[in-house]
């Protein structure tokens, strides 16, 4: 059984005042939230002022910027003196976990607030304003736990929608009555200590299991669906070619990436360039080709460098300008690669990445 | 542009071979005069673990028809734990080249110590027989690529 | 300064026969070994810039005119020559804005014009990448009918406003505005070019007056049209709260600066430890104002980039095109460069005998923006 | 600078000449990039071939040499240093082996040919990308560091203390001898241990070339093989820390029996007259074997392989003391009887049989048992068993001797925190190939020998050790400099990340962090190259020497035209 809190306020608002009594108590000296910043903007803010926390929107579902890759930027170089508390959805907080493995953060004096996540509108619905519209439909399917088709397709076919490694859980996925109570759970020792001098007493009670087992059935249903379109295309280099040639090289889903964590990426150093002679041979070899070249070799070799640590945020998805279903394929292979060693991206701290440990015996299959 | 036809079709293979093991197991099916086809190119490395997934799949996309990666067994290793982390990445960039779905059998990895020649003849053999089954990879002539 | 010559070729079936036949002709007598040319990818959705040699594919696939821009022509060239000029004769199709972004990155190491053969065309504007993705058959239809009526209502918002659409700044160009019936011209604009013609036995008698007279009268219409829409567009975004709101959609991803023909950082300033600051200088930024948006600088980094490359921008549209988030971006920097550019008299890549501005003076200059002094 | 490439295609006599068509090679080369001269010879690798490729270097101005022969492994130095005497840096010249790799593997003699023209110009595009790398020459310290004062460590030592070598014994107790100091006598020569023992520790004792440090250990030990700084304390600290430098280290710190003091199968420490081989040695050494009231045993049980099956591994050497025990046992009280209990015999060796075999006197039995249980059965001590057709079996004995495993000792984790080398499951220290290299560690310069390594009996223990010693005594020189590996690996300081990957990846330690610039950074002298790290950097900011992206790069393409 956990440590739980249960009011009676909508859980936005009752969250808001948990936020601002903490700055008020000075419990904390700074919240890293999703908030408004223009009549359609929303955009992660560092709040150290609990009026500031007034247009806060905590669960607005959108991910203009992946807050796991923000988060990592925050503590990078050194972490606050002060605690500071960030709500951010699952995949975000699984992102930040492999940076912090990479040593690209820290935890320390950060605590994490996240919820059972419904996924969240393509960011650039933002621009349009179909996502104020949508947000009714929106929590309506929340509620009733069920899929929604105007989020990204990764959160469609998300079954990692329950927060790993939060301090506080928040209950909102298939909960019907968000509008009149708030859930929130104490998920780690250190996220009593928010609590110390807190008056409403604890109950003790768990995450509702059975209905998110219902949601997760419902989401791999999507997800296998979304699969099989792939496997249409990803049939051999022909599909790939299809799939990628207008790929423009911009790399946008690499920079938005919360894994791609590089200086500078290989892919955008010399070793990449093409040299005169090179291009000579090429042409010899295929009669033409096309410049800049290598959009499959980076994509299947940024493949090679981060599947295993892809949260399937969808964030490339978003801002690929060609609308390459890039992050629907990251997923896939990204999937595939996690499975074959038993590792779920940012689970837990203290897991080692895959490819910096072994096994002595493993792998037998594929030595021949 | 048309593809060499099959018959007489010779592949290429980028055969990465520790300097340790593999390519002395290579020299040594040569003292013991063992023959095998000439489709293996070896490119000698100081130990498996320097093979970068990246190289693979350059030589892949490059239209090599087919690349192994040999090294000292398991347990072997000259720099003691290098073939782990290799057989790791291995098994990943295969997962990634099925998962794009690219012909991950024109990918390979095997260990071959520096008293096994004739193990290296087989394996050059049966690699080069299988990828003349697959025949030749037609990543090399695309134009898009 | 080379004096533009033409010669006149049959128009035949549309501008892109015209100069393929051109190319063909010229590659057969290995006036040029390769071309640069967009090509329509094999999913038929895209096109992309091909070095070819095989004369067949050039012959089948190439699309000198093509609706779109996937990628800036002058990133294309760079690509093949920044490590040294190729081994080859290799002749680049593309517009007259490609054109220019790639003299201009010529004078900063990124291109090695020797064995290049620049090639422009009139240019009526390219359709915005979006657009042509949602139904790439129609808009092919869409393209070919605004040619016609020449109507660039439909093309990305800085093409209805470029005055440079036919400005040769290559060695050749092909004419096709204002030229008699049935006729286009292969302009030379350098010896270069001129030679080029020569070899494949062209006479360089054609009058190119009507043309000039037609590309003048268009690029005044245009700049009359450039000046109202960058005066619309000042009033809404400039000032500070005004620029602020404007890029407050930003989300980092940098896209417009990655395909910007003229941002040829490796590493761009914006990503480099330069802007990496601890957790608590971040806090104590947001103390200030009781919040930040985080993270924060996307203003700056829009700043940043105008300091850095607006004297070479040359408002092909790219950026706007890449940028996830509809923001304005080219039509920003478009009105930015033509102020800073016209401060120093420069045209980014007009002529690669001009230098950079910032890396020449000249002893008397720019007293307006100094105090005065005896 | 113009780049001027030498090929020069070895016939090796009839080896090359007779399956590939030399002339045809040259002929499809010979107009290649940055080629400056093409030519045969009959053997490279001869006295004359080395002139001729030497005049050669300097007649052309050669700037860059490939040589088209034999396998590197083969002579790869030889040409290097011949580059040296035609005034090119050595890694400026790119081997193909067109012989044990082509030549005399392929079938046909066009196909051969082919390949050996592809091997060529893989090779020449290659070494378009090499860069001289110069050698790197360090001082070394040709003293040693033994720590432990065992057989093995004593050994090692003499061996060592020859001649300009000062050798730094550290001994944990207040004297030396270590675990032997028990044994009355050494199997299978039943030769008095003392003898051995005296003589080694009266030798070391008056060799100058040796310091011995009693009641001491080591607390720090910092620096590579040819240079480590030593710390040594007293543990009494009664006397003041003491630095010292060696150039090497050799661990001999012994081994340690399991603890059975938490087990209840054999009443060790909670029944009488039950004892350890090491309380039983120590007994026999005070000259009479008693029980706890005084008397002589009748009956003496000597269990065998005690805890073997929780270690999961055989000690060796329990069975052969174990017999010993029955021959200490008969010298002092010829009536008694004695009961081996053993799971399994190991009695390996030349001499062992026999030794067995001459034991097995009247009132020697040996019974195969599993499942030993030990309780007090009125005066005597009863052993239930299963033997060997899984029958329960009392026997009654007066005294019990329990041969345990052995095992590391108590200060193992601490000392292999403390050097940097690693340990096995068993927590023995971990040789760095149980066949190539059995005493060396994973890091250079430091060996171990003895039981510290894992379970072995005194003539093992010092034929370790004289191994040690020699590797010692051929590597570091007095006066000579040490050439560690040139072709390292290298991390960029502006394109690390600090993502730490590279650490956890070298097997070496020979990769370290700078917090302040948080990057990563490469102690090139305990680099081996692997180039591990190499692979596993995603951005490109590690590369190795003589193996970076483009010259492998440049190989991999050309072999794929």
């Amino acid at each position: 059984m956990t440590k739980t809190i249960q009011t009676t306020k909508s859980t936005e608002e009752a969250v808001k005042d948990f936020l601002k009594t903490l700055l008020e108590k000075e419990k904390v000296c700074g919240v890293f939230t999703l908030k408004k910043i223009t009549s359609k903007a929303v955009a992660y803010t560092l709040v150290t002022d609990p009026a500031e926390l007034d247009d806060a929107v905590p669960l607005y579902p959108l991910m203009p910027v992946n807050a796991g890759k923000l988060l990592s930027r925050f503590s990078l170089k050194g972490s606050s003196k002060k605690p500071v508390i960030a709500v951010v959805k699952p995949c975000e907080l699984r992102g930040f976990v492999e940076l912090i493995k990479r040593e690209q953060g820290s935890i320390d004096n950060l605590f994490i607030m996240s919820f059972t996540c419904g996924g969240v509108f393509p960011t650039s619905t933002e621009v349009d304003g179909t996502a104020e519209k949508q947000l009714g439909s929106y929590w309506e399917t929340v509620k009733k736990g069920m899929v929604n088709k105007d989020v990204r397709p990764t959160c469609q076919s998300c079954e990692e929608f329950i927060p790993y490694t939060a301090d506080i859980t928040l209950e909102v996925l298939g909960k019907t009555d968000i509008d009149k109570q708030c859930i929130m759970h104490i998920t780690s020792k250190k996220g009593e200590l928010l609590f110390e001098d807190n008056k409403n007493k604890f109950i003790e009670k768990d995450l509702d299991t059975k209905k998110l087992d219902t949601i997760r059935k419902q989401r791999s249903q999507e997800k296998e669906k979304l699969y099989e379109q792939l496997d249409k295309k990803l049939t051999n280099i022909d599909g790939l070619i299809e799939i990628f040639s207008k790929c423009l090289s911009c790399h946008g889903c690499s920079k938005v990436c919360p894994i791609c964590y590089c200086k500078l990426c290989e892919f955008e150093s010399a070793d990449a360039e093409y040299g005169p002679s090179q291009y000579d041979s090429e042409l010899k070899k295929r009669g033409g080709l096309r410049v800049p070249p290598g959009t499959i070799y980076f994509q299947l070799g940024r493949l090679s460098h981060i599947s295993i640590s892809c949260v399937a945020c969808g964030a490339c998805d978003d801002v690929c300008p060609v609308d390459i279903p890039v992050a629907m394929i990251f997923k896939k292979i990204g999937e595939s690669v996690q499975q074959m060693f038993d590792y779920v991206p940012g689970k837990d701290y203290d897991e080692p990445i895959p490819l910096v440990t072994f096994e002595n015996e493993e792998f037998s299959e594929i030595e021949e | 542009m048309n593809m060499k036809k099959n018959e007489e079709f010779m592949p290429k293979i980028i055969a990465f071979l520790c300097n340790w093991c593999s390519y002395a197991g290579a020299d040594l099916a040569g003292t013991s005069r063992i023959k095998y086809p000439p489709s293996i190119l070896p490119v000698r490395v100081m130990c498996s673990s320097r093979v970068d997934p990246l190289f693979v799949l350059n030589a892949y996309l490059g239209g090599a028809d087919g690349v192994l990666v040999a090294g000292c067994h398991p347990g072997d290793c000259h720099y003691q734990e290098g073939n782990y982390f290799t057989r790791r990445r291995f098994a990943m960039l295969k997962k990634i080249v099925e998962g794009a779905g690219l012909e991950s059998d024109r990918l390979r990895l095997s260990w071959v110590s520096a008293s096994e020649g004739t193990k290296y003849a087989q394996v050059a053999t049966d690699f080069t027989s299988k990828i003349k089954e697959l025949g030749a990879n037609s990543a090399k002539y695309k134009i898009f690529i | 300064m080379n004096p533009l010559k033409a010669t006149g070729v049959p128009a035949k079936s549309g501008v892109n026969k015209t100069i393929i036949d051109f190319l063909d002709k010229a590659v057969e007598k290995k006036v040029f070994d390769a071309v640069i040319v967009p090509m329509k990818t094999p999913a038929q959705d895209s096109y992309s810039y091909v070095l070819v040699k095989e004369k067949s594919l050039l012959k089948e696939d190439g699309v000198p005119l093509p609706p779109t821009m996937f990628i800036q022509g002058a990133k294309a060239v760079s690509s093949i020559t920044r490590r040294g000029k190729p081994p080859m004769k290799i002749a680049a199709v593309m517009r007259p804005c490609e054109i220019r972004a790639a003299i201009e990155i010529a004078k900063l190491g990124q291109i090695d014009l020797e064995n290049i053969f620049l090639i422009s065309m009139d240019c009526p504007g390219v359709l915005p990448t979006s657009d042509f993705l949602k139904d790439p058959k129609k808009h092919e239809q869409l393209f070919e009918e605004a040619i016609q009526k020449n109507d660039d209502s439909i093309m990305r918002p800085v093409c209805q406003i470029c005055d440079k659409s036919s400005m040769i700044a290559g060695d050749l160009h092909i004419g096709t505005v204002g030229t008699k019936k049935g006729t286009f011209l292969i302009i030379s604009n350098t010896s270069k070019g001129e030679n080029v013609l020569k070899e494949l036995g062209y006479t360089l008698n054609e009058s190119i007056e009507s043309w000039q007279k037609k590309v003048t009268a268009i690029s005044a219409d245009k700049k009359k049209k450039r000046k109202k829409a960058h005066a619309e567009l000042k009033s809404k975004v400039s000032g500070l709260k005004n620029l602020v709101e404007t890029f407050s959609e930003c989300i980092n991803c940098h896209n417009c600066m990655r395909v910007c023909p003229v941002c040829i950082c490796r590493l761009c300033y914006f990503d480099s430890d330069k802007v990496k600051h601890t957790a608590d200088d971040y806090l104590s930024r947001a103390k200030s104002k009781g919040s930040m948006r985080f993270l924060p600088d996307t203003t700056l980094f829009q700043m940043g980039r105008m300091m850095h490359m607006s004297i070479s921008c040359v408002s092909c549209g790219a950026c706007e095109d890449a940028c996830s988030m509809s923001i304005p971006v080219a039509q920003i920097f478009s009105m930015i460069a033509d102020e800073t550019q016209s401060v120093f008299d420069y045209v980014s890549g007009r002529s690669i005998d001009e230098p950079i501005p910032l890396v020449a003076y000249e002893k008397e200059e720019l007293s307006s923006v100094e105090d005065a002094h005896d | 600078m113009e780049i001027k490439i030498g090929v020069y295609i070895c016939e090796c006599g009839p080896n090359i000449a007779e399956k590939i068509d030399i002339e045809k090679v040259i002929n499809a080369i010979s107009s290649l990039e940055d080629i400056a001269v093409v030519e045969k010879f009959s053997l490279l690798c001869s006295a004359d071939g080395k002139k001729y490729l030497s005049e050669q270097i300097k007649k052309n101005k050669l700037t860059h040499l490939v040589i088209a022969a034999c396998s590197p492994k083969e002579h790869e130095k030889t040409f290097m240093e011949v580059c040296e005497q035609g005034g090119i840096n050595p890694f400026l010249f790119q081997m193909a082996n067109i012989r044990e790799q082509c030549a005399w593997v392929t079938e046909d003699k066009d196909e051969a040919t082919k390949k050996a023209i592809r091997l060529i110009k893989a090779a020449i595009k290659r070494v378009g990308y090499h860069a001289s790398l110069d050698k790197k020459m360090i001082e070394s310290n040709p003293n040693v560091l033994i720590i432990g004062g065992g057989i093995a460590g004593m050994e090692a030592s003499l061996q060592l203390a020859s001649k300009d070598r000062k050798v730094f014994v550290v001994e944990k107790n207040d004297s030396l001898g270590g675990l032997v100091q028990n044994f009355e006598k050494s199997f299978d020569d039943m030769k008095l241990t003392s003898e051995i023992l005296d003589k080694k520790i009266k030798q070391i004792e008056t060799n100058e070339n040796i310091k011995v440090f009693t009641n001491s250990e080591v607390a720090e030990a910092i620096g590579f093989f040819g240079n480590f700084e030593i710390n040594i304390v007293s543990q009494s600290n009664e006397t003041e820390p003491v630095t010292i430098n060696v150039g090497a280290i050799v661990v001999a710190t012994g081994s340690n029996l399991i603890d059975l003091t938490d087990n209840t199968q054999y009443g060790y420490k909670k029944l009488d007259n039950v004892l350890t081989s090491i309380d039983f040695e120590q007994m026999n050494l005070s000259g009479n074997i008693t029980l706890k009231n005084g008397k002589k045993p009748k009956s003496v049980a000597i269990v065998h392989c005690v805890g073997r099956d929780e270690k999961g591994y055989c000690s060796e050497i329990c069975c052969m003391y174990s017999l010993k025990f029955s021959r200490y046992l008969k010298d002092k009280i010829p009536s008694v009887a004695i009961n081996h209990l053993y799971s399994d015999l190991c009695i390996p060796g030349k001499h062992h049989q026999n030794f067995y075999e001459e034991t097995k006197t009247d009132k020697i039995s040996f019974s195969r048992s599993s499942d030993i249980k030990i309780t007090q059965k009125g005066e005597q001590l009863n052993l239930t068993y299963s033997d060997e057709k899984n029958k329960t079996t009392n026997l009654l004995a007066d005294m019990v001797i329990l041969s345990p495993a052995i095992a590391p000792t108590n200060d193992a984790a601490k000392i292999a925190a403390i050097t940097g080398i690693s340990r096995d499951e068993q927590g023995f220290f971990e040789e760095e190939h149980e066949k190539i290299n059995p005493v060396s560690t994973s890091t250079d310069g430091i060996f171990i020998v003895g039981c510290a390594q894992g379970p072995k009996n005194i003539a093992d223990s010092i034929v370790q050790s004289e191994a040690a010693a020699g590797k010692i005594l051929s590597s570091l020189i007095p006066g000579k400099k040490l050439e560690p590996e040139i072709k390292t690996s290298h991390i960029s300081e502006s394109f690390c990340i600090g993502c730490k990957t590279c650490l956890t990846v070298c097997s070496y330690g020979a990769i370290t962090f700078d917090e302040t610039k948080k990057v990563s950074v490469v102690n090139e002298v305990i680099c081996r190259g692997c180039g591990n790290c190499v692979a596993a950097c995603p951005s490109g900011a590690a590369h190795s020497k003589h193996f970076n992206f483009n010259q492998l790069y440049q190989e991999l393409k050309e072999a794929v035209e």
